[in-house]
């Protein structure tokens, strides 16, 4: 199958079942305001928006379009992953649910399973996300390991046949809800600390697993906090080898930065037409330094979609795979300069509430932007990757 | 001949250092970051004794108001040091609206008897007063004001309404620029009287609180003259930017201390992330901001001091840099703490939302750089 | 249905890959550092015999011009391919005046006749052709342009003073924009046939001349329409700003892989600076830079082979970025160096100044986000 | 005597001798452009400037001026440096010749001098530079130890009651008529590189010291190499004790450092009065743009100079010695980001030369700032500097 036909395929599926979607309001004071970058919802509204995703996967599953680049063997359909772009190019235009509640069981979980789990592993653990039927989290960060990640601390010590877990891990997305972790672990306290490390699978449900909401600065709660006491699971759980944790952590990471960039470009669009729509009703859009700071942040967004779309074209076998990094610092700053621009445009309005539409919760928006200067890699870490994996520059000295 | 100044500026005085530590060591016992939460989810967002201890203790609120007024007659430096110290300790009270705007709203009017009646209220402590100027345009500016002042009784009735008031709704005696026949004027409303409707506005600074005021025939009273708020206004704003630079150059201080602490005591592959180049550059950036906005601010402040012609100026100087400067140091301050610097429970964002807040406050350093082409003739 | 693209955007082709590798051997033995550096110092500011190999070995001069006016027929982004790499090896040679700027102003002209007889010489190199827009003002729009041609002898003659004009001096053919009682028109002038003095300008970047041309009653041909060069000379520069874009986009490649390599084997403190965070993330920042203007280049370069009606926008948008970007990393290569960057010897500075000119040439980075804005009606 | 009396005698000195100066030219098209910020000149030139230079140091010492600071056992005057200070803001606005060529033997030399030499260096090489009959220079720098200046290469070998002298120096300002040269040298290859180091004096016309024009970016040459080929020394010439060179070097840049940004103010000031000036007359000024972007450069301007006057008010007392870094960092971004906006409102003027007063001469303003960035301590190494110095952060791990 070519990408034409796929493509004619997959519309054809959309279309028989959900309507096209209209863009996201541009115009003030109608719809949506969207202008929260972190997701902020309660307990109810949570479980509630995970049913509706799973209900869709399942859907998607049932016509072809549950696992596009998956191994054929475990019903995936076993194409390139520019298909899977397509594929959710094309379902971008239709008003599917959010699908965010899977993005990191379908990504960055499904991911790992897929490059270091064993057949039954996959079978058992990916397929059913992949079904609709299990919703995946990252147990990764902890509070002494953000960007050292390889510093993680959660002990797996082995036990027989098990394995006994004990830790704290945080930044949890979905964790309320997820069925299922990843988790790095460190099972060997001797050796160097990139060699101690071991991956397990994490039935949320297990005893000794507890969630907590993580309060973050806009005061709402879009990640937790998950406790691992006395742990207990069967080895089969174990993702890789004993020790080959980082390795599965790394890979598991590239994944998910891979998929960085494009679901953030709709809505920075959206964001430059509300602030155009808002300079124009409040006469600032002939106002010379608002139309350069306007033009040079529109560039600056145009640009980064560019280089994303440069980077896919040019394919995952001329890259190192450091070079993706490159969408996270881009989308990072640019949404944090877009708050700013807001910030300038709005003045008074931006910082206390006069109830009018979309003008107050902008600062949801800058707040929320330096979440994204920190989570997944902080700028420092990834512009030190960068140099040292895609430049070439040699390692820091360590410390003995 | 030269003359060499007597009075350096930027040299501060043993009384100056002393005064400086006393309202550290107040502010540190007083307004601790649990007293800076607890007053952050409270409408009124001030603690009525500590304010009451600021003004009969510490004499802090007529600190530079005249004697003749119940004052203590000190310089705007010295005031500045205070709120330098409060902008450290993100002190939750209304000191800016009450003893920077209000007070030199009424003072700057050249109204005696208003001076005489406001001003000892103020000074004690007794009185929290407030300046309501802007609207929903948000302006600063007399000429931009359309809220209406008719001839009622023998006073006036002032109908309009005000957005974006700090603390206005606790004030006890508001300050408002209305519109009277003769143009934009001070007029005084005591809001027990009737005639007005406040409510706290929602705002990102839950440290400083804003209201709406809504007049309806308000009984209001002229202060100075008729139609001549423009001068008054415009002077009391270049103190209240000069003041809040002092307050933004406290706060960016102690978030580059709070970064510094930080950087060195926290691990993250095997040594403190201080010793990390880009965390070193980050910290000295932040050092030459911080530096550079304290000397901004004490720059206007020795101007006020000595009735320098050059004030305006200055002052719209010290306001669009020590803003830039403040929240660039906040934010960056939350960047250094990475993952804990993004929670509610660190007081890092506290400081941003202040520090974003200010910076629009009396205008956002791009108005203020126009001011200064204007003012420097550009 | 949606139709999946089948050339997708910024695929290069085999063949696109090979001539890049083409054009790349012929620069590094026909233009190394040594022969810039003497052609720097002529007036003449190229290698006639490197020109001429360019045409007639290489067919770099036709590449793009259709086959029915001698040229090859290819697409803009094989010529940003070859702009690419000129840029980075900073080719002494008249190939943006005479294949961009002249001979898509005759061929936006749709004048057949000018066409054919000067489109040939253009791509074969025989003829060296310059447009001449601006004037004391700097201004590339036509509506700005001062000098006058009047009807005279069954064709025009012009006066007026043209500065800035890319290799104007050293060009045959002289693509004039001067107003006729019609309005701007373009004008062909044989620089041999009198009425014309051209001398050099002193330029920041002598590795692409600048000149200055006084016309007096010059003979001049007019080529398309009687005062209809806006159209054309707009829709050229916008060719223009394509093809500058990927030549910044070369260079900035050029400087990033020069501090790199300089960064991984300069010792200081006993160990490569390239191991030091903050020279590493100046490199991480180039790169974003580098690979960033590469993508803005090549977005306007295959929108303009798709004849996409953005690509005004786009023009402006690769401009403004690649101006920028090829600035900054042509500074902080010089920085990255530290002192030896700052010799003449070093050939950072050539990139720094040929940087800066262009970052100017075709407007300044403020004045196509200006366009931008108009363009996308903000 | 207080500085009001100093002040006043000081005046008098001035006006009995010098027209009071008026202000360089802020009219397009009057007087000398000024925009090049590094001097360049003929050797010719640089000989008289020397000469007119020396002449009026003569005349300073003759009056009690000549060094002001200096130990009143050798002549000096004995004040506070803040009477320094305050001198040369007096004679800043007298008509006195350029004292550039003084600046390195009069600041960093006897500096170094008084604070290291025996009463027998300082009478027999500090006091002549202050009477007006010798010029110093400094020779820190090498190819291959610039930010890394302990890392210098020049050898110094002991060969009996005197020193051999080897190696290469270069950005010497004032090589070509200086008279004394201050030499860091290696002296011991084995100890720890920071105290295998010794300085010397180094008489210029000594056999072997050879000086060669070294030719910067803008093609002129401000700065010379100097080649060190067995040039033998006095152990008199010795400055400090041997192995103590990096502490007498340190001393010394601390001295210049101070010196910095005082002396900038004025051309600072009078390029921003310059680009007020040509926008004004070439109908940019009322662009909200232009005046954004000047009005934000001239707060820039201001800050860094009220800046510099607080620490100078401080004290030296309080501070770390290293505060004064800030000055540097802060001028140089500050030229820089001038000559950017040069380039912003003269457009093609700035890059090719129309022959109109004081445009395309501002290129070489930028030009110069580029070398600002780099010459007596990088930016990175001046932040690096404050970081560890000010604010206390631990020194990077060494490789072993």
């Amino acid at each position: 199958m070519n990408e034409q036909e796929f493509a004619d395929r997959a519309e054809e599926f959309l279309v028989a079942r959900v309507a096209r979607r209209g863009p996201m309001s541009t115009e003030w004071g109608h719809g949506e305001e969207g202008l929260a970058l972190f997701h902020e919802t309660t307990d109810a509204q949570e479980r509630a928006e995970a049913d509706a995703a799973l209900a869709w996967q399942r859907e998607r599953w049932a016509n072809g379009f549950g696992w596009i680049t998956g191994p054929a063997e475990h019903g995936g359909a076993g194409l390139p992953a520019s298909f899977d772009r397509l594929y959710r190019s094309l379902e971008a235009q239709f008003d599917v649910p959010d699908m965010n509640p899977l993005r990191i069981g379908l990504g960055t979980v499904s991911h790992a399973l897929v490059s270091s789990g064993t057949p039954e592993q996959i079978a058992a653990h990916a397929a059913p996300m992949h079904r609709g039927e299990s919703i995946g989290c990252q147990l990764f960060s902890e509070p002494d390991a953000g960007s050292d990640l390889a510093g993680v601390r959660t002990r797996g010590v082995r036990e027989g046949d098990q394995w006994r877990i004990n830790g704290q891990k945080v930044w949890t997305s979905n964790g309320t809800f997820a069925d299922l972790g990843l988790a790095l672990t460190r099972t060997d306290t001797e050796a160097p600390k990139h060699r101690g490390l071991t991956m397990f699978l994490v039935p949320m449900r297990t005893p000794g697993v507890e969630v907590r909401p993580l309060r973050q600065l806009t005061g709402g709660a879009s990640f937790c906090e998950t406790f691992l006491t006395d742990v207990v699971l069967d080895d089969a759980l174990r993702l890789g080898e004993e020790g080959a944790g980082w390795a599965v952590a790394t890979n598991a990471l590239a994944g998910e930065r891979r998929a960085v960039g494009d679901r953030f470009h709709e809505s920075t669009a959206r964001a430059m037409a509300l602030l155009r729509t808002y300079a124009q009703q409040h006469g600032q859009a002939a106002d010379p330094v608002v139309r350069d700071a306007w033009a040079a942040m529109h560039i600056r967004l145009a640009v980064a979609r560019f280089q994303q779309q440069r980077m896919q074209a040019i394919g995952e076998e001329s890259l190192s795979g450091a070079e993706r990094a490159m969408d996270k610092v881009l989308l990072a700053t640019n949404q944090k300069l877009i708050g700013d621009l807001a910030a300038q445009l709005l003045g008074p309005a931006f910082v206390a509430d006069t109830g009018a539409w979309g003008t107050f919760n902008w600062n949801r928006w800058l707040m929320g932007s330096m979440g994204y200067r920190i989570a997944g890699g902080t700028e420092e870490i990834l512009k030190t990757m960068l140099a040292e994996r895609v430049l070439g520059l040699p390692r820091e000295a360590k410390k003995a | 001949m030269t003359a060499v100044d007597s009075s350096p500026m930027f040299v501060f005085s043993a009384e100056q250092v002393a005064l400086r530590a006393t309202v550290r060591r107040f502010l540190a016992e007083r307004s601790p970051e649990t007293e800076v939460r607890r007053l952050m989810e409270t409408d009124t967002g001030h603690d009525p004794a500590v304010w009451n201890l600021m003004a009969n203790q510490l004499g802090l609120q007529g600190l530079t108001l005249p004697e003749k007024f119940g004052g203590s007659g000190f310089g705007f430096v010295d005031l500045q040091i205070v709120l330098e110290e409060m902008g450290r300790a993100l002190l939750c009270a209304p000191f800016l609206s009450s003893v920077v705007l209000a007070a030199n709203a009424v003072l700057r009017s050249g109204d005696e008897a208003a001076c005489a009646q406001y001003l000892p209220g103020i000074s004690d402590g007794s009185t929290i007063a407030a300046l309501a100027v802007t609207e929903t345009s948000g302006s600063w500016r007399a000429d931009d004001v359309t809220a209406e002042a008719v001839a009622a009784d023998g006073g006036y009735a002032l109908t309009g309404e005000k957005v974006f008031v700090p603390d206005g709704h606790v004030a006890d005696l508001l300050l408002v620029v209305a519109r009277t026949p003769a143009g934009p004027s001070l007029l005084a409303v005591d809001p027990a009287a009737g005639g007005v409707q406040r409510e706290a506005m929602g705002t990102l600074d839950a440290t400083r609180k804003q209201s709406r005021l809504v007049f309806d025939a308000a009984p209001a009273r002229l202060i100075g003259e008729d139609g001549g708020a423009a001068r008054p206004l415009s002077e009391t704003l270049d103190l209240a930017a000069a003041a809040l630079a002092a307050e933004q150059a406290g706060g960016a201080r102690r978030v580059l201390e709070m970064a510094v602490e930080y950087a060195k005591v926290r691990e993250q592959f095997g040594r403190p992330i201080g010793s990390f180049q880009a965390i070193k550059h980050k910290c000295a950036d932040m050092l030459l901001a911080v530096e550079s906005a304290t000397s901004a601010a004490y720059a206007v402040g020795w101007a006020i001091d000595e009735g320098s012609n050059e004030v305006p100026v200055l002052a719209s100087l010290a306001k669009a840099f020590c803003s830039e400067a403040y929240t660039h140091c906040t934010a960056e301050n939350i960047q250094i703490h990475g993952g804990i610097g993004f929670t509610w429970e660190h007081p890092a964002h506290l400081y941003f939302k202040r520090a974003k807040s200010t910076e629009i406050l009396f205008g956002n350093p791009r108005f203020h750089r126009a001011l200064l082409a204007d003012r420097l003739g550009i």
